[in-house]
Formats: structure tokens, sequence, C-alpha cells
């Protein structure tokens, strides 16, 4: 595992290199993960741990020289989530914060797009958070539009 | 000359099109088999005499697509009088509601023509037909798709 | 009088002919493009269907005066080509030099469909008559030299008067002329709007260009339009180098009807062979287009150019 | 030419020539090559795709529509010239089908547009879009697909529905 011995932490999860990182010093890890080699930035993706009260971002990378998965995780807590923008590293990066931004509700500092992206007028919890009812948002909307009602004549 | 290749394509004009006439045409495959095959996961069959109304489709339907109505004429037989009425507003044909079935009643059919131009149209009781029962092939035609057809074995 | 009168029912009569070929054609191409895909397709009579159907459509969205109208000129422009064309070897206008005024002529419908289009105010649309304008320039170049030989040859500058010439032999039976006619067939490609040069009517890249704000009954008029092309632009084709598709001379009724027959199947054979490169090539892209036209092209014509030009003076 | 006469004459034109447009919303669209192309080919009939919505008599919902589609393909039929006609595809249009729980799918299409003609099946193959295909023609032949007057005379409801689901009304109510 090439990522671990470049950082010097983490551990082997399911083959790929899996590296818990803070807040601050992601960045950093992304950044010499980017200089030796990882320079397929795959995506990001995020976790909503609702027992543990925290998100988790995960930044997967890929590496062509080493054949290599790696995954750095970072958790946030759950309330007022925010995190530094890395579109500086990998310019692709932006359009998945603003992606999580809206699905998850948490802020990237840096990113100056975090505008309305997939969703149409959104006005309730983000939709992807553990604590949004689903079913009960998709009865009270949805299921609440009337039917349209119909006159009895047929003279159209 | 690689800019006559794409003229090679004018040997279609003397060969019999491809295309299957379909409402004339019957759709074969090239070794004859009728398609869509038997085993296409189409709507359900319910044999009611057979169903012993336990509510299990229901449960383990992710769709939320079974519901229930009483049938009276059924009372006294084993099990409760009530068949599952399948939405197929909601129904992906998945397949777990037949897994579940502990009598094996309730079949998925090869039957997928519905076009209707009401919506209501498409929540029915799946029921069927059955002159004989040990099969677990469903023969299409015996197969009815209103609740009001129900009429008893004997 | 009366032979005004005659004359208006005669040109009436077959504007009408050549409307109706046209749509047909539309249908047959429509067909024969199926079935180089290996398909079916739609029945010959097609055409007439769409047509009927788009000028029956209850709503009709117009976007002011000029659109409504340049739709008629183009129309017009067509109609007009039409009419200073022999069919089957029959004049009904023309004179003294109308080869040049057919060239003016053909671009008029093309210019009224611009017209039309970039009055819709669609960006496709916009898109689409740029590259409609393009390829005009593009084709014209080539056909316009073909056209200069054939006036050098015959020594005449009236498309009559070259049917007429052509008694003897046709022109495509003359070596020079087989390269010119071979340059001529490309060019009636474009003019045709059809593969490898549809690229002004693209329809998923720039859905369908020109078209894009067309609906209803001036879609309808449009494809009416479009049937008057195809039978303006293969007459052309066959007037110039197919002697008109006249075979008998003597004048009598059913010299008529043959010469007509045989006119019917010229530009038959044109269109189809027009429509089986249309279904076996993809697009050029529109600076491609143009270098095809500019470059290699022009450069066949001009060859035919010379070598008629040597042949005259020798 | 009374205007009965007139409107046949229309019905049977346009029941042999239906041009649909070639928007796709959802994952039904992976039945129409089979049906557009060599196999079913349904130009046999005179059907086609069309490039443009001005051009198109059928708008074909296949499948799932979510509240930003919908915004879409409301701006398409509106731009679409009568006569015109939705056929709907799948389960999701009748009854939301398996996103029938979805914060993002608008479940009841018929809510928001008229629909002509459904056709079951997650997803129906290619025998049953043919099916629905030639159910349309024969509506249209007696006269019967009358989704596009329906829509003009309850404008105001389809309208009204739209909004709510585009969550103008929902803005509203919770005060921002």
């Amino acid at each position: 595992m090439k990522a671990i011995e470049i950082i010097g932490k983490g551990e082997e999860m399911h083959g790929r290199a899996y590296i818990p990182s803070g807040r601050e010093e992601a960045g950093t890890i992304i950044k010499k993960l980017k200089e030796n080699g990882f320079a397929h930035f795959v995506m990001l993706s995020c976790v909503d741990w609702i027992d543990k009260n925290e998100f988790e971002l995960v930044y997967h990378m890929w590496s062509y020289e080493h054949k290599e998965h790696a995954m750095i995780s970072v958790r946030l807590p759950r309330d007022n989530p925010s995190m530094f923008s890395m579109h500086e590293l990998f310019p692709q990066i932006e359009t998945y914060e603003r992606e999580i931004h809206e699905m998850y509700g948490i802020d990237f500092e840096g990113n100056s797009r975090l505008t309305p992206f997939l969703l149409e007028g959104w006005h309730d919890t983000p939709p992807m958070r553990k604590d949004f009812d689903s079913k009960k948002f998709a009865e009270d909307v949805f299921d609440s539009i009337p039917e349209i009602k119909e006159e009895e004549d047929e003279g159209i | 000359m690689s800019v006559l290749k794409p003229l090679k394509a004018w040997k279609h004009l003397a060969r019999k099109p491809h295309t299957i006439r379909y409402p004339a045409q019957e759709h074969l495959d090239m070794e004859g088999t009728r398609l869509p095959t038997d085993r296409l996961r189409g709507f359900h069959s319910n044999d009611l005499e057979k169903c012993i109304g336990c509510r299990m489709c229901g449960q383990i339907c992710m769709n939320d697509a079974i519901t229930y109505e009483e049938i009276p004429e059924l009372e006294g037989k084993k099990g409760k009088n009530i068949r599952p009425v399948v939405d197929y507003g909601r129904c992906c044909f998945c397949g777990l509601c037949t897994d579940i079935c502990p009598t094996n009643s309730l079949h998925l059919t090869p039957n997928f023509k519905l076009v209707s131009t009401d919506k209501h149209d498409y929540k029915f009781m799946p029921t069927q037909l059955i002159t004989k029962n040990e099969d677990y092939e469903v023969e299409l035609d015996k197969v009815i798709f209103d609740a009001k057809e129900y009429k008893e074995k004997f | 009088m009366v032979d005004f009168l005659i004359k208006i029912a005669v040109i009436a009569l077959y504007t009408t002919i050549a409307m109706l070929v046209g749509i047909l054609f539309m249908g047959i191409g429509r067909k024969i493009v199926a079935r180089v895909h290996n398909r079916v397709g739609p029945p010959v009579y097609q055409g007439f269907i769409d047509i009927a159907k788009l000028l029956t459509k209850k709503t009709n969205i117009s976007h002011g005066w000029i659109y409504d109208l340049a739709l008629l000129f183009s129309l017009t422009g067509i109609i007009l080509t039409i009419l200073f064309l022999p069919i089957g070897g029959v004049k009904l206008l023309g004179t003294e030099g109308d080869a040049f005024l057919v060239l003016y002529l053909l671009a008029i419908p093309a210019l009224g469909f611009a017209l039309g289009a970039g009055a819709s105010g669609n960006p496709n649309a916009a898109i689409g008559v740029m590259r409609a304008l393009v390829m005009m320039l593009s084709y014209e170049l080539p056909f316009v030299i073909t056209m200069i030989a054939l006036m050098i040859y015959y020594d005449t500058s009236s498309i009559a008067q070259i049917v007429e010439l052509q008694r003897a032999r046709w022109a495509i039976m003359i070596p020079p002329f087989m390269l010119a006619a071979a340059v001529a067939d490309m060019a009636l490609q474009g003019m045709l709007m059809e593969a490898p040069f549809d690229i002004p009517t693209a329809p998923h890249e720039i859905a369908s260009g020109p078209m894009a704000e067309f609906g209803g009954k001036h879609l309808g008029s449009l494809m009416l339009y479009k049937a008057g092309t195809i039978v303006a632009y293969t007459t052309l084709f066959v007037d110039l180098f197919l002697g008109g598709g006249v075979v008998m001379h003597d004048g009598s009724i059913l010299s008529y009807i043959v010469n007509f027959a045989v006119w019917f199947l010229l530009i038959l054979l044109i269109f189809t062979l027009s429509l089986l490169i249309n279904a076996s090539f993809p697009r050029f892209r529109i600076e491609q287009a143009f270098k095809f036209y500019w470059k290699y092209e022009a450069l066949l014509a001009f060859i035919s150019l010379i070598w008629v030009y040597l042949m005259v003076i020798s | 030419m009374r205007y009965e006469e007139w409107n046949k004459i229309s019905r049977i034109a346009s029941r042999k020539s239906l041009w649909m447009l070639h928007f796709c919303t959802g994952c039904g669209a992976v039945e129409l090559p089979p049906v557009m192309t060599s196999r079913y080919d349904m130009e046999r009939f005179g059907m086609g795709p069309m490039a443009t919505p001005r051009q198109a008599d059928v708008l074909l919902i296949t499948g799932y529509l979510t509240v930003k589609t919908l915004k879409r393909v409301v701006n398409v039929y509106e731009q679409m010239q009568s006569p015109k006609y939705v056929i709907s595809f799948g389960s999701c249009p009748i009854n939301g089908g398996m996103y029938w729980d979805s914060y993002n799918t608008v479940k009841r299409l018929d809510r928001y547009l008229p629909v002509d003609v459904y056709v079951g099946g997650c997803m129906p193959r290619p025998e049953g879009v043919m099916n629905a295909f030639l159910e349309l023609m024969k509506l249209i032949d007696e006269g019967k697909a009358r989704g596009w007057e329906k829509y003009q005379k309850y404008y105001e409801q389809y309208k009204r529905n739209q909004k709510m689901a585009f969550g103008f009304e929902r803005g509203k109510n919770e005060g921002d």
C-alpha cells in the first residue's frame, strides 16, 4: 500500500488505502498524494453517521502509477458542518462540493459556486440527511396536489 | 478505397428487411422461440383457491404496491378471506412476492401488454381460473385480470 | 387572350404535377433510405399524409409577417425556377440567357427560407441559416463552372437550346462532361441538403437548424418547398446533362407522353442516387464541406472546363 | 366543406403521421431504439423522431419525472402545436412506481399534464410500446384522444398543480 507509506498513517480496507484525517490536514494530505502519483481525483462522497452525530467526507483518489485506490476520510460534526474547498488542487472537486452542499448542507469555505444545483425550489432539510423523512415529504407535497376536477358534460 | 466502403450498405437493398411487422407478425428469435419467453416477469396471476391471505407478499413488497381486499365468498376456507390487489403504478416486477409466497399461489406471468387510457385500470386483483394446478407453468389463456370474473372451483 | 389563358392553365398544370411528383419523391426517398437501413419504411404516399397533417394542424405560432411571407417567397421562387426549366422537352417560359437567370433563381428560395428562419429568432435557426448560406456559396462555384463549360461547348446560354442541341447525343456521353456531371452530381447533393452535406439541417446537433421554429402550416408549406426543390434541382441536372429526357422529337401526343415518362424516370434515377449516397455516408462539418467543394470539386470542374475549351478551339 | 368533415380528414392524416418528440426523461428511453430502428421500425406507421417540439405531435414521458424535468416537459408541451398527445410509459407516471417515496419525483403525471395513453410495465417491452402507439392511433381515429382540449379547458387547474409541484406554494407556506 503505497499511499499509506507516503502519508505515514492509515490502514488497508478491502484492498484500498483508508486514511483518516482531520479537517485541517486533509488539504496537505491530498496535495502530498497528488504530488506522489495520485493524479486522478475520482470523486467526493459523503456519509451521514447519524448515531455518531457526524458526517464523513471521503475523497477518493486513484494512482495510475501504483494502481491503487486511496480514500481520505474527514469526519465533521453534524451541526453547522463546514470544510475547506479543494478546488485549487483539482478543479472538478467544485462540482462534487456543489452537490454535497445541496444534498447534505455541508458548507465549503472558498467555493464561490454553492448555488442551487440539482434540486428545484428546495426549502426543506437537505434530502440526503438521514433525519429527512422522504416518505413523509412525498406524502405531504406530492399527494396533497389535487386531481383535475372534470365537469360532467363531454362537450369539448 | 476507404471512401467507397460505406457503399457496402447498399447490399441491404437486395435483402429481406430485418423488421418484425409487429401487430401482424410474431416476434421470434433466431432459434424460432417466441419472444418474450415464458420467463418474462409480467403481470401476476394468483390462484385464489390456493392463496391463504397471509399478507406475506404485502410485507415484503418494497414499493408498497400490494394491498388487500376481502372476498366474502371465500369465508370458511383455510386461511383468511383476503386476497392481494396489485397496483401496477407501483409494481416493479422484482418477483419478491412470488419468492416469499408460502403456498406458491402467486406467479408472474409473461403477460405484459396492458395499454389503457385510464390509470385506474392498473390496480386490480390478479386471479386465475385454475383447471389443473399441479404444474408450475401458468396457462396464459386461463389467466383473467378481473376479480369480478372469479368463479368458484366447484 | 385565349392563348394567354391556355398558357396560364398549362403553367398551373405543370406546377401541380411538379409538386405532386416532388411529394411522391419524398415518400420514395424515405422508403429507399429505410431499405438501406434494413427496415421496411413508410408507405410511398407518406409524403402526402405528412403534408395533409401539417396543413390541418389546429394551432399555428407565427413570429411576425416576415416569418409568414418568407415561405411564400421561397415557394414562389421554386415554382418560378421550375417554370424556367424545360420538363420533358417542353419549354414554358424562357428566353436567351435563361441559364444565368436560373442560377439567380436558385438562390431565391434559399434566401427566402433563410429570411423566414431568421425571423423566428431561434439561435439554432440562426446557426442553421449561416451554415446553409455557406453551403450555398460552396456548391455554387463548381456548379457554375460546369454550367459555363456547357455554355461554351454548345455556344448558347439558353437551357432550352442546350436541351435541343443534345438531340444527337446527351452531354454526359462526351468525355469532359462525364467529369462535369460527376462534379454537378455532388453539387446536387449539397443543393438537396442530403448527407454528407446535410449539416445545415442536422437534426440532433442544432435541432434541425432553420426549421427549428417551424411547425403546423408553416412546416407544411416548407415541405411543399422541399418537394419543389427536389423536382427543380434534379430537372436542372437532367436538362443539362441528360438531354432533358427527350427521346422522341416528332411533336406528336405520344412523344409528349414518352418524353414525360423518360424525364420522370431520369429524375427518379438521379434522386435515388442522391439518396443512396445520403443513406450510406456520415455528415461533413461545414468547413470540410466547404473545402470539399472549393478544393477538389472546383479543381475537377476547372479541368473539365479547360478540356471543353481545348475541344472547342481545336 | 363542413367543419366536421375537415376534422375527419385531419384525424385520418394525423393518425398515420405521428411525429414524436425525441425528449427522453427516464429509463424508458432505452426501449425506444428497438422501436425506432430496424427491429420494430415504427416508421411503418409514419412515425418518426423529431428534433424540436414545434414539429412534434406526440410527447413521450419515458419513465419517472423529477420536478426539474417536469418544468422542462411543461415548457415543451406548451410549445407543441395542437392536436398533441401524451403517452406515459411504465409504472412511475401512473402512481410513482419505484420512486413512490422519493423527495424529487412527481408521481402522478395526469395531475400536471393530460395523458392520452398509459402503458404498463417497468419498463414495457417494445411490443408494449408499439401497442401504445397503435392504441393512440385508434383513439385518434375515433376522435377520443382529446387531452390537448382538456388541457385548454382546465388550464387553471393544471397550472395550479404545476406551480404547487415546482415549490412556489411550498416556499410561500413556510414564509420565505
